[in-house]
């Protein structure tokens, strides 16, 4: 009896979710819907991206909205979807925001969500021969390199990082000309981490003069690190470049607390610039520098990181992306004319596609977003290092 | 209504995924190999098609066939064990495939771009189904008759002699030895069916996801594949299937619109439905079709199993 | 037919086992006793392969047992009940007999085919064994739902399936009353009177003493006596063997 | 042979079997319940993870004391096995091994994400204690912290050896691990005793959860499975059933697994441990300590 009922339940949850969204688009309302990792380990992430969404689409409601193309006024809604970082609910997921009368998607949170969601997608637009799915996915927070390239339909609104970290080696070079050597630590198992530390540091590191004299690698649920400090102690490196998760860096920089490395500048990756880390070991972390694409330096970045707590969550540079995605939709949603009802919804979609895909510049928290033809973006970035306990502004390349 | 197709791809392979671990839960045996068998007929499927260009259903024959032949040869070793040292066993199995996947780099160039599993990037493009003009509905009926040619070879062996031996090396290894079973022969040969239909699991995953990266066939999916059988009850494959869409369309769809607090009940809900029906949903004996045709008379009672030891 | 040469078993220190030797002819009921704990039990384990031996031997018609699996022995034509009964309580009664079909006669002939033909729980030998046994009208029930008694000729019936040429009964009457030991005499008789030969573990003597051809004794693991039963109730040692441990055993039979 | 490959060697060992410990610990309370029981609990890590979280809520909530931080870990994960064992093994049937093992899973995946729901999935700090005092013995640094790791851990099972030995309870749950029905025949309450076994051995996880956080002074959700893999292998290689071999066992994988990452680099290292389990499994399926007979 018991299991029937659990499973009527069921039954009923999945279709009400969908009749509901057919319903809401009765009058002038759009719908743009995100989703990521809202639990599990990760689901920090997601949380922070609901928020900063939910407060940007409250902000741009409460302006009047979007403008359609017959003249009318449309509010936007939005719901968030948890795919508890798994590539197959991500792929759920986002088939069922596909087939609601949702008009874009912003996610995943997930590098390795994002890369099997982006292989579903339809890989080039009009391949009559390429039956992948047809819907415009805006990702956030998703950072590995190089995944936009994967399919058409997908633009990301993530920091290039083989930008920043270039012009932060360079920075590092030109302020501090006696640093020579650089030693690099990457969590082995994470995509990001790798891909950050192997394509991205080292080659910046090595194009402005430092010499690489060492890696040190671990796990993601690693909890020694005394073996990979010893080597890094060894070689008595000017520069640790750490490209890990918050929880094993804040085990390794403790790790070198202790065996006493001291190098004379620390960098990280640029997801450790949130929270985390600094909650994680604040004291260790002193000095870590990180170039990031978001820290409240004006006004509007300032505002934005109000609302964004006031909605529960916190602005990082991933919930930074998030904001920013909600308020280029709204341009481009304007800018691409959409007929908002659900007889033109395969041709908004598609225009709203165009238009991010014809997108060169778009405004951002911290300045002008740039945009590539592979959907990729180069996004205005400052350097952080951790002070006192917070991300302190150390140098604004943009001012 | 793609989306319901999607959800019906992933209940075909998650319900191979659980019949494979039903076929060595038969013979009383947990393993928590079948992960590591899944990631063999994923990375062999992806590389059948996407790396040789094969169709797509030699590809997952060939995978399924690469799984069974490892499932036999580590059956040998891994089943002179039994109990707790059996799961720790086939866990550490399941672990070392995956390690070995996170190590593995082979690429091949085609059409100017390389294809292949590329160690911790994982292994990318595999998009046999977009590429040659398969709709979703497609698939999903590809899938579900592969799921059901399965589902039915499993009734069926259900009905033969080879069922009843399977169940009798499951309840009584003692007994059965005494009787003049060869419990090797039937426990490596339980394995290494559960390593094909694993496989065939495996290699359609892999399509499906289009992309496949060692995280994913960690100990959590080899947790998913015992939980599907043992949740549904052995008594026949339906409680395999009935346990994948409790777990997959329910707990996990169903209960999306949840939040983060569905993640807190999947976990609340399997604590309950063990309390509340120990030999899994569908109960542990074997429905007899005679008992099922004849529904007339009420079916022999099955009382409650004596500790036969 | 079947001898045991020289059987030794050691647990660690303890000696379970004994150097015992013993032939048990073609056709015949032999009944095997002694106080507990004298090593009947282990001596059928031994012979079935369950464990192996320290030293000595295991043959069956001159060949040598000793080195095979149980399911090896079980081809050879060996089969055994259990003490405390082992049946597959997830099956039922029919398909208890059926997947103990497993005899010498039809091993080699066709392997597959065997294995996966369904509905053999039907066949005329399971048919016959059913009514052999009476659990006819059984023959779908679970066996776990079974009475006692039946799971007891359930056991034999099934230990039968395997067509075995000796078959090792491990106190089949044990937790059975007096008039049930009366039939069951009548029943080990007739399975000896199918042609297999019948070794016998009992503690009730009435049953050894009335049916068995020949007997042997074990105290500690030793073979003290061998012989007709009359020779058997006459022996000195083996009075002194039971005396010792009469209440105990008795106090056993009657619980 | 070179001078720093050899006090590398030397240096791994020693940090390895310092912080197999851990492991040992693990791997006891696996084999508590085990023997006891005679099953498995896959929530033990998760419970250990949260009871050590309960400690780490104190230390931010009331900026407790370290000991106090670790007694609470303690307590916090020994109450929340006695919750599983109400949850997963006391209404599930004995004949029916599996149901109270998928409920063990079941209650795995509700620990882990009650607390990541409660955390956020943050790493939060962890006091550790001599966290920078390091005993120097020419080139081979000996950490202070897993020092004190070492020395807990070995209290620890002291008081174990003690409580087992020398109590009524101790003797009560040798009894039931050895003959469960005669020791229900002698009137010991199998209830009672499973459940002071899952509190001991949830106390014993607790230790283990509080002492790799404070071994590595951050504490995330991500340590739950690391510790239940390795425990569980520490046990098998010492034999099931034996609290001496899942120390041997622990104190194995802990050096081992340092040494294969010396050796053989971090992608490669668990493989060779797994393998080492797989040979042991082969060569010896009993385990170190295991009876003969112990293939069960």
């Amino acid at each position: 009896m018991k299991l029937k009922a659990l499973l009527k339940a069921g039954v009923l949850g999945v279709s009400t979710l969908a009749m509901a969204s057919v319903a809401a688009a009765q009058d002038k309302t759009i719908r743009i819907v995100g989703f990521g990792a809202a639990s599990g380990v990760v689901g920090i992430f997601g949380q922070n991206s609901s928020a900063a969404m939910s407060a940007a689409f409250e902000k741009i409601n409460a302006e009047g909205g979007v403008e359609l193309a017959d003249g009318s006024k449309a509010m936007i809604e939005t719901e968030y979807y948890d795919d508890r970082c798994n590539a197959e609910e991500g792929i759920s997921v986002l088939r069922r925001i596909a087939s609601t009368d949702a008009l874009v998607a912003i996610g995943p949170t997930c590098s390795n969500v994002a890369e099997p969601l982006f292989g579903i997608l339809q890989a080039k637009v009009d391949d009559e021969g390429d039956t992948g799915l047809q819907f415009p996915v805006f990702t956030d927070v998703a950072i590995k390199g190089g995944l936009a390239g994967i399919s058409e339909w997908v633009f990301r609104n993530t920091p290039s990082e083989s930008q920043m970290y270039d012009d932060l080696f360079a920075w590092l070079r030109t302020n501090h000309p006696d640093l020579k050597t650089i030693y690099g630590g990457v969590e082995e198992d994470f995509a990001h981490s790798r891909f950050t530390w192997y394509s991205v540091m080292k080659t910046a590191a090595e194009k402005h003069g430092f010499e690489v004299v060492g890696e040190a690698q671990w796990l993601l649920s690693d909890t020694n690190f005394s073996n990979q400090a010893r080597g890094m102690r060894r070689a008595e490196p000017d520069v640790v470049a750490i490209s890990a998760h918050p929880f094993t860096t804040c085990g390794m920089l403790r790790e070198m607390t202790r065996q006493r490395i001291q190098p004379k500048i620390l960098v990280g990756l640029t997801s450790s610039s949130s929270l985390e880390t600094l909650s994680g070991c604040a004291n260790e972390a002193e000095g870590l520098t990180i170039p990031t694409s978001f820290a409240p330096v004006n006004e509007e970045a300032k505002a934005a990181a109000e609302a964004v707590v006031a909605k529960g969550g916190q602005m990082d540079l991933h919930s930074a992306s998030a904001w920013e995605n909600a308020m280029i939709l709204k341009d481009i949603i304007e800018a691409a004319e959409i007929g908002g009802t659900p007889e033109t919804l395969e041709e908004d979609r598609r225009k709203i596609r165009d238009a991010l895909a014809e997108l060169e510049n778009a405004p951002g928290l911290l300045g002008s977003n740039k945009r590539l033809p592979d959907g990729e973006a180069v996004k205005p970035y400052v350097f952080v290092h951790a002070k006192d306990g917070s991300w302190d502004v150390l140098h604004n390349p943009g001012s | 209504m793609d989306f319901y197709f999607g959800l019906a791809q992933i209940f075909g392979v998650h319900t191979l995924l659980g019949l494979s671990a039903y076929v060595v839960l038969l013979t009383g045996q947990v393993s928590m190999a079948q992960a590591g068998f899944y990631a063999i007929g994923a990375y062999t499927a992806g590389a059948m098609t996407a790396m040789f260009g094969l169709h797509i259903l030699p590809a997952i024959v060939i995978a399924g066939l690469v799984s069974a032949a490892i499932a036999c040869i580590v059956g040998f070793p891994a089943l002179r064990v039994k109990g707790l040292m059996l799961v720790v066993a086939t866990l550490a199995f399941g672990e070392m495939v995956r390690l070995f996947f996170f190590n593995l780099s082979w690429q091949v160039e085609r059409g100017g771009e390389l294809f292949g599993p590329d160690g911790a990037e994982g292994f990318r493009s595999i998009r046999y189904f977009p590429e040659n003009g398969w709709e979703v509905w497609h698939v999903t009926v590809f899938i579900w008759i592969v799921v059901a040619v399965v589902m039915a070879a499993l009734w069926w062996m259900d009905r033969t002699r080879a069922g009843a031996v399977l169940r009798a090396v499951g309840h009584d290894e003692v007994a059965a030895q005494s009787i003049g079973l060869n419990l090797t022969a039937v426990k490596v040969g339980a394995m290494t069916a559960g390593g094909f239909i694993a496989g065939l699991g495996g290699g359609i995953y892999a399509h499906t996801v289009t992309h496949i990266e060692h995280g994913v066939f960690g100990v959590l999916l080899a947790t998913f594949a015992i939980a599907y059988p043992i949740l549904g009850g052995l008594g026949s494959v339906f409680g395999t299937l009935l346990a994948v869409l409790f777990i997959q369309g329910f707990l996990i769809e169903g209960l999306r619109f949840m939040g983060d607090w569905r993640s807190l009940l999947f976990g609340a809900l399997i604590v309950l439905a063990m309390n509340l029906r120990p030999n899994g949903l569908l109960g542990e004996h074997a429905p007899r079709l005679k008992s099922i045709l004849r529904l007339g008379k009420p079916a022999p009672d099955s009382l409650e199993t004596k500790d036969a030891n | 037919m079947l001898t045991l040469q020289s059987l030794s078993k050691h647990f660690g220190g303890v000696r379970a086992v004994d150097d015992i030797s013993l032939t048990i002819k073609e056709g015949e009921i032999f009944g095997l006793i002694g106080p507990n704990g004298s090593g009947k039990s282990t001596t059928i384990n031994l012979i079935t392969g369950l464990y192996a031996p320290t030293t000595g031997t295991v043959t069956l018609d001159g060949y040598d047992l000793t080195a095979m699996a149980q399911h090896e022995r079980t081809a050879m034509g060996v089969a055994r009940t259990f003490q405390n009964i082992r049946l597959f309580g997830n099956l039922t009664v029919a398909q208890n007999l059926w997947v103990a079909q497993n005899g010498h006669e039809q091993r080699r002939a066709h392997f597959l085919p065997r294995w996966f033909k369904a509905g053999g729980e039907h066949g005329p030998d399971i048919e016959e064994l059913l009514k052999f046994s009476r659990l006819h009208s059984k023959r779908d029930v679970q066996a776990s739902a079974l009475s006692f008694g039946e799971m007891r000729r359930l056991e034999m019936a099934r230990a039968l399936a395997s067509n075995p040429r000796v078959l090792l009964l491990d106190e089949p009457a044990a937790g059975a009353s007096q008039e049930d030991g009366q039939l069951l005499a009548e029943r080990i008789r007739d399975v000896r009177d199918r042609g297999v030969t019948v070794l016998l573990i009992e503690h009730m003597m009435e049953l050894v003493m009335g049916i068995s051809d020949s007997i042997g004794v074990l105290n500690f693991g030793r073979k003290i006596a061998e012989g007709s039963p009359a020779e058997i109730q006459a022996n000195q040692d083996v009075r002194a063997a039971y005396l010792g441990s009469k209440h105990k055993d008795e106090d056993l039979i009657h619980a | 042979m070179d001078y720093f490959f050899i006090i590398d060697f030397v240096q791994s060992l020693v940090d390895g079997l310092l912080f197999g410990t851990t492991y040992a610990l693990i791997g006891i309370g696996f084999t508590l319940i085990f023997g006891v029981m005679r099953k498995l609990n896959l929530a033990y890590g998760a419970a250990a993870l949260a009871g050590t979280y309960i400690g780490v809520a104190a230390f931010l909530a009331f900026d407790a004391p370290p000991p106090v931080v670790f007694l609470l870990s303690a307590l916090g994960s020994g109450i929340i096995g006695i919750v599983v064992y109400y949850c997963c093994f006391r209404f599930t049937p004995t004949q029916v091994p599996m149901a109270s093992l998928l409920a063990s899973v079941g209650m795995l995946l509700f620990i882990d994400e009650a607390v990541v729901h409660a955390s956020h999935g943050m790493p939060v700090p962890y006091p550790s204690v001599f966290r920078n005092a390091i005993i120097e013995i020419g080139d081979i640094w000996v950490r202070g912290d897993l020092l004190f790791v070492f020395g807990i851990c070995v209290v620890a099972m002291g008081v174990l050896f003690w409580l087992l030995y020398r109590t009524p309870l101790g003797l009560a749950t040798r009894a039931v691990s050895q003959q469960p029905r005669a020791a229900a025949l002698c009137g010991i309450d199998p209830t009672r005793v499973n459940l002071l076994t899952f509190g001991i051995s949830g106390v014993l996880g607790g230790i283990a959860g509080a002492m790799t956080a404070a071994a590595v002074g951050v504490l995330s959700p991500i340590i739950a499975l690391g510790l239940t893999v390795k425990g569980l292998i520490a046990v098998v290689i010492g034999g099931l059933g034996s609290i001496p071999g899942a120390i041997i066992g622990g104190l194995l994988v802990g050096a081992s697994e340092n040494i294969f990452l010396l050796l053989r680099g971090v992608t490669e290292r668990d493989i060779y441990v797994m393998l080492m389990l797989f040979l042991f499994l082969t060569l010896r399926p009993g385990g170190l300590f295991g009876s003969t007979a112990g293939r069960d």
